[in-house]
């Protein structure tokens, strides 16, 4: 029973990482406010990123942190089967900096936008192109 | 890991990423951003990412969220979709 | 120290980004010199590092001293070694000619300018130097936000244009992420060499087809392959002039460089061309590229969003070219990314001047040009020769690369646009030489119709800051010409591996 | 738009669930990512740089060039944001909103005018703000332990979760706190712009220059042994210092930018009135 429920349960979390991205995707391809579409952006990128940590799980495994850090030696021999993947967390680390990063640009470009045309609508700003 | 709460906080997070897309008010739009994010990273807790988790409470569910809000007072909270 | 060139490549012009951000806060006369500095220091090490490829082979930097699938490493071949020196090289000279420009439309910000400036070339030159596939990513983003904020300063359309870029580059540098998170679950590592060791057993798997596929779709939104291509023309238009020659011959082509990377190094030419059996309708796509390129630049009537669209089918004479998957095509696709970038420079460089002088780039501004600024419209034909590809200037050469490869693959439709293209560049170049060389009539009525009789001073040209480094890349057109046959057999021919034939 | 958007989102879903069959299982201790690299890093990094925390170790040593540029990105959007907003247009006096303190009174101060001599004047921002003594009570006690928190985890960095990154977080937070609570002017007074833009800058050029620094010492770029004279301690520790130094860095820089950023998007650029 437990396992039916894991394999579950694992699928799961793939099928959300995907259903997100497919949200974040379509959310900056189709949404006409320009905020909304930064919001959508930055789903998708979450959303890459909770791909990345799922790659990082191990059954069994805890936080990689060694333990018994305290004492400046006596670790003994440290087992990898005991600790989840660093190395996913450290790429995810640098994308999480590079989503917060664009996000603030895409603000300032936001803001710019409303200063220059007085709305954040897409197809409003389109006709006010249209016409001069 | 225990895959109740895995499974609620994904039910979850999917939930509030639609929400924060659908609600027709921006500034409702970065709050529940910033709920979203602050789920992400729950499951990321859960998952054993302390560092990911710490650095997305940090910046996607504080820092981005003001952000958002600054950049909607400085513009308009008005969006049709 | 020509050990350390590697380092010295990124680190110089990292480095001199900041101190050039702190200068503008403290005394701005010091922020062009530091900028063209490490500008100059990043071309210099990467033309030594280049002729030390040659010698000696592939150079390996460890950074940090950890070995490569541990750590990052720099590896510096054939291939990424001729793209650094043609990266460095424009952005150096385009930083001196943009001198005058940028004192001019940012007064109160030339620190910022310049910081950003250098920032996204160490973002550049740190992707094509890299070997490792997420310090790529990382890199990517570099020069992206830095490209944004270059872009958005060209106030009106600029930042609604920035923006729409920010949203496409996004989606493109996260499919890239995305595929190099696919590599890395089914493979284990984030080396590219260590990754193309791994992946010949998991050739058949579907996870690496769709990695590649995701790759692949995520460079090509980043260099505007056509049904993607929609951000490029009004970002590259709408940007200052400083900016915009900076951009427009980099990013498109270290992007390309990117995917020839990924073909030949991650994936190898094998799985490519062979196993998945995609090179067809790749090279299709390439000829619409192609074809839309030129048709879609006819129709404008401003001379900078016009070459915006001949850089829209550059990019497909490059992707076509790589995917044609034969030895001849790749040559002409890897040639062409240095000639595209130097002519590229050329004309953006020229309609830089041009837009210093007269304010505006629609074709009823450029009436009387030949005239008001002979120098700069005689770099700016010699850069529009080797667009359309006349013999003695290297665009030539590139396309004949490219020619030949399509007919050894029997790929007639490619051709076809090739040259479909080249005419049609002719009728766009001339159409701007005739324009340029008609006085305007409601100037003042003195020498409109007496020809002949001495011309009055009426020349206004562009200082010499801005002409100097025009007239230089103008002469390395003709030079890279002329030393056609050098480049390709000892540094492109070593860069394609020995399966390609 | 909505249905190519639609067709491009289930396209991209249809290949990423067609290619997830190929995975292995999750949370598969056997899978390639958990047996190929990890096991060096989990198993070597306490002997190699001597930081219990796998991911500080990785983060800023194995793949410390990664985090140098990472830094990079968070400057050079600071940079943008600043460029893209900062506006250097002609600087017109608006109109002025005064409260008096005691009285609770609200002045408005047109173009030009100056305002009754009294000390008892604060200037309030143009939407209405009300007297909230809770809210800054709270704020300024609260801001001390956000800080020292933020030091602490920017310190402790080595042996928990945490480091340059969430530290320099929580230290632009509390400032950004400050601005919320009171308002821009006095964030501003605390942290002035030239200061903070400064400060990011110096903040990646202690990251870039301890790589540099290394450099010059004779070894690889970011190779922190080089250190280990400079630092009178062996090579492991010197990594560990190293690490501990460019953490700082990152500290610093990802604060001020932090802050920089909330500055120039909050006022719109013209730093007169915040949130």
């Amino acid at each position: 029973m437990a396992d039916i429920v894991s394999t579950v349960v694992a699928n799961y979390n793939y099928w959300i990482y995907i259903t997100l991205m497919m949200i974040g995707l379509y959310a900056i391809i189709a949404k006409n406010n320009l905020v909304k579409k930064i919001v959508g952006m930055n789903i998708f990128q979450t959303a890459i990123i909770l791909f990345y940590v799922s790659i990082g799980v191990k059954k069994g495994a805890t936080i990689p942190i060694l333990e018994h850090a305290h004492g400046g030696h006596g670790y003994g021999v440290v087992h990898a089967a005991e600790y989840a993947n660093p190395l996913p967390h450290v790429l995810m680390l640098t994308a999480i900096v590079v989503g917060v990063a664009t996000l603030g640009v895409a603000l300032a470009l936001a803001i710019r936008v409303y200063n220059e045309y007085n709305t954040l609508e897409e197809d409003e700003i389109l006709a006010q192109i249209r016409e001069e | 890991m225990v895959w109740p709460i895995d499974l609620a906080v994904l039910t979850l997070v999917v939930m509030v990423a639609i929400g924060s897309l659908m609600v027709k008010d921006l500034l409702g739009a970065a709050i529940l951003f910033g709920a979203y994010s602050f789920m992400m990273c729950l499951l990321w807790t859960v998952m054993g990412a302390v560092d990911v988790a710490f650095t997305e409470a940090s910046v996607g569910a504080g820092v981005s969220t003001v952000f958002f809000v600054g950049a909607v007072f400085r513009t308009s909270r008005r969006t049709r979709d | 120290m020509s050990s350390q060139y590697p380092a010295l490549i990124v680190a110089v012009p990292l480095l001199a980004g900041l101190l050039v951000f702190i200068a503008g806060w403290v005394n701005k006369k010091w922020c062009f010199p530091i900028a063209v500095a490490a500008l100059g220091i990043s071309a210099y090490s990467s033309i030594g590092l280049l002729f030390r490829v040659i010698n000696e082979g592939v150079i390996v930097y460890k950074m940090g001293g950890w070995d490569p699938p541990m750590g990052i490493a720099y590896y510096v071949d054939h291939l990424n070694g001729l793209v650094l020196v043609v990266v460095s090289v424009v952005a150096f000279l385009n930083a001196i000619a943009s001198k005058r420009s940028i004192e001019d439309e940012f007064p109160d910000n030339i620190g910022a300018f310049y910081s950003l400036y250098v920032l996204m070339v160490t973002g550049l030159l740190g992707i094509v130097v890299t070997g490792d596939a997420f310090n790529l990513y990382v890199l990517l983003e570099i020069a992206a936000l830095t490209g944004y904020g270059l872009i958005a300063m060209g106030g009106g359309r600029g930042p609604l244009s920035a923006l729409n870029y920010l949203y496409m580059g996004t989606i493109g540098a996260c499919f890239y992420l995305l595929g190099i998170g696919y590599l890395y679950i089914m493979t284990g590592s984030l080396n590219m060499v260590d990754i193309a060791r791994i992946l010949p057993d998991l050739y058949q798997s579907k996870a690496v087809m769709a990695a590649f596929i995701i790759c692949m779709v995520g460079v090509w939104i980043k260099m505007a392959f056509f049904p993607l291509h929609a951000w490029l023309p009004n970002a590259y238009t709408y940007a200052p002039s400083a900016s915009s020659s900076l951009v427009a011959p980099l990013v498109t082509k270290v992007m390309i460089y990117v995917m020839i990377r990924l073909i030949l190094t991650v994936f190898t030419p094998e799985f490519s061309f062979n196993i998945l059996a995609v090179s067809q309708p790749i090279v299709w796509l390439a000829v619409i590229a192609i074809v839309m390129g030129a048709l879609l630049a006819l129709k404008e009537r401003n001379l900078k969003k016009m070459l915006t669209y001949i850089i829209v089918a550059e990019v497909g004479y490059m992707v076509g070219g790589a995917w044609l998957g034969n030895r001849v095509g790749m040559t002409g696709a890897i040639l062409h990314i240095v000639n595209d970038a130097l002519m590229t420079l050329c004309v953006f460089m020229a309609v830089g001047n041009i837009v210093y002088k007269v304010k505006g780039a629609d074709f009823e501004d450029l009436q009387g040009l030949f005239r008001k600024m002979p120098f700069t419209m005689g770099a700016f034909v010699v850069g529009a020769m080797s667009m359309i590809g006349v013999p003695p200037t290297c665009g030539f050469f590139s396309k004949w690369y490219l020619i030949s490869g399509a007919i050894q693959a029997g790929h007639y439709g490619f051709m076809v646009a090739l040259v479909f293209s080249s005419l049609v560049n002719v009728v766009l170049f001339f159409r701007i030489f005739e324009i340029c060389y008609y006085e305007p009539f409601s100037d003042d009525h003195g020498h409109g119709d007496e020809h002949g009789h001495h011309p009055e001073p009426a020349m206004d040209e562009a200082p010499v800051t801005m002409l100097v480094p025009l007239f230089v890349i103008a002469v390395i057109l003709v030079l890279v010409g002329l030393y056609t046959g050098d480049i390709v057999n000892q540094i492109i021919d070593v860069a394609i591996p020995k399966g390609l034939v | 738009m909505k249905i190519i958007g639609l067709i491009v989102a289930v396209l991209t879903g249809g290949l990423l669930v067609y290619a997830a069959e190929d995975f292995p299982a999750w949370s598969d201790p056997a899978s390639p990512a958990s047996t190929y690299l990890s096991p060096h890093f989990i198993e070597k990094t306490i002997e190699e740089t001597s930081v219990p925390n796998i991911v500080t170790a990785v983060l800023a040593d194995y793949r410390g060039f990664d985090t140098m540029f990472e830094t990079t990105v968070i400057f050079s959007a600071g940079v943008a944001v600043f460029l893209l907003l900062r506006t250097s247009g002609p600087k017109t006096q608006q109109t002025r909103l005064y409260r008096h303190q005691l009285t609770g009174v609200t002045l408005r101060i047109k173009e030009g005018a100056d305002l009754p001599p009294s000390d008892n004047f604060e200037r309030i921002d143009r939407f209405w703000t009300p007297h909230d003594l809770i809210i800054k009570t709270v704020c300024r006690l609260l801001i001390p332990f956000i800080q020292l928190f933020g030091l602490y985890v920017i310190a402790h960095g080595h042996h928990s979760p945490g480091g340059g990154f969430q530290g320099g977080v929580i230290l632009g937070a509390s400032i950004i706190l400050l601005a919320i609570s009171h308002d821009l002017r006095t964030a501003v007074k605390r942290v002035a712009e030239k200061m903070d833009a400064v400060l990011c800058a110096i903040g990646v050029l202690i990251y870039a220059g301890t790589g540099a620094l290394c450099l010059l010492l004779g070894l690889n770029f970011l190779d922190y042994k080089a250190l280990a004279p400079v630092l009178h301690v062996d090579s492991i520790m010197a990594r560990s210092h190293g690490i501990l130094i460019v953490e700082i860095g990152v500290g610093i820089a990802v604060m001020f930018t932090m802050i920089w950023i909330y500055n120039n998007v909050s006022s719109g650029g013209k730093y007169n009135q915040g949130l």
